[in-house]
């Protein structure tokens, strides 16, 4: 019945465009009720923060997101999936990450956007360090094991 | 020869972002050649001064300590992600 | 520390703007590092469907709305929320509900986001009907006993 | 005298959207109104044909069929909401 959905996953420095990234997947899609999105921002850190500056492991990051987008396209039963993760220098209140579903229901599209930002934060290859106001160029931020934990909710038994 | 590839504060501390290594042929696992790499000098010693947080890709996927390092075109070594 | 969150809250039968929307959370204000939106569209249910129509009951829809939005901020550390409901009649693809909730962190922002919809579909005076392609005036959607099931999950203890 | 509000397949069976009424004193709580309506005529009778599955709000807040009605403005019955 319904077409097989190939994520579209794209790993850049350039920023992305909220609406045109769901239009992508609604545009002439009349069996999407749903659609979920996640934007990761940059955020200051009460004002002490100049940027961020994303490292990346090319060719890896795009790999390992599309297996990610894969795995929730088999778990759910999405319309569509699209995944954008930016590298380089982004300064507070830029866009770093983008997650969108689409599905005919609420549910599916909820899911598989937290599923997906639970996998990206601990297994796509990035890395975020942090430049001061102050000038000093700061230092690798540190991963959390509460991200650890929300992908560990999604194991399977 | 095995390229090797470091990212973030792994790259940092060896002060490379990459390298080409004959891997001597007791390095069997990732494992052993983080414990090898170490004995390469201090930059290496302090990039895995806690082997235990630093985390290894072979061509491109995540892989445990104990993969086998036979066969890889290209080990990867760098620290917990913090992306997304 | 924090200025008391004010829910943005909108019953009419204009469209909404996604972007616009995202951006009325976010502009200056980098504390925001998460935006979560919902997006409900009209499906055509396999070509059969012309159009939904929404009634809904004046005052009460805000107001209830606005009580369910409250509720997310209490439960929540959300920096914004916003929920837009349309009325009247919507054609397959169009927009039916928005909801975006902004927070320091992501699990915030999706937990909430999940829990205004949930709650929004059982509590909220809205009823679609349904006008068919073949000019039958339709029926009335029924409300779906999984939908009360996902509102009952955020219930306390 | 009490307005009363009827929406969706309410409103359509009883066959209007609103009227003021003034409510017998026996009519104390949403389901002893609902009751007296069903008795009014054919159309509240296929309104209230399965009293359960209708909701009530008095005054704009959701109420249980147990609510006093004493005191309300404004009455609704309405389907199960199905927005959002």
């Amino acid at each position: 019945m319904t077409a097989p959905v190939t994520p579209f996953v794209a790993i850049r420095a350039e920023d992305f465009d909220l609406a045109a990234e769901v239009a992508r997947l609604t545009t002439g899609r009349p069996d999407v009720g749903a659609v979920v999105t996640f934007t990761g921002l940059c955020r200051d850190e009460g004002g002490t923060l100049s940027a961020l500056e994303l490292e990346h492991y090319p060719g890896m990051a795009e790999e390992e997101i599309r297996r990610v987008a894969e795995e929730a396209i088999r778990r759910w039963p999405l319309t569509g999936v699209t995944a954008i993760h930016r590298y380089g220098k982004i300064a507070p209140g830029g866009n770093i990450v983008l997650v969108v579903t689409a599905s005919a229901h609420r549910a599916a599209a909820f899911a598989a956007g937290e599923f997906l930002m639970d996998y990206l934060k601990t297994r796509a290859p990035f890395w975020k360090k942090e430049h001061r106001k102050d000038g000093t160029s700061g230092d690798w931020v540190d991963a959390k094991s509460a991200d650890d934990a929300a992908a560990e909710r999604w194991a399977k038994g | 020869m095995t390229k090797l590839v470091y990212f973030a504060w792994v790259r940092e501390r060896i002060g490379r972002p990459e390298e080409d290594l004959d891997l001597p042929t007791e390095v069997r696992t990732v494992a052993d050649l983080a414990r090898w790499l170490a004995t390469r000098g201090e930059e290496y010693a302090y990039a895995f001064e806690n082997p235990e947080v630093v985390r290894a890709a072979i061509d491109k996927k995540h892989v445990k300590p104990d993969a086998a390092v036979a066969g890889a075109r290209e080990i990867a070594f760098f620290p917990p992600m913090t992306g997304g």
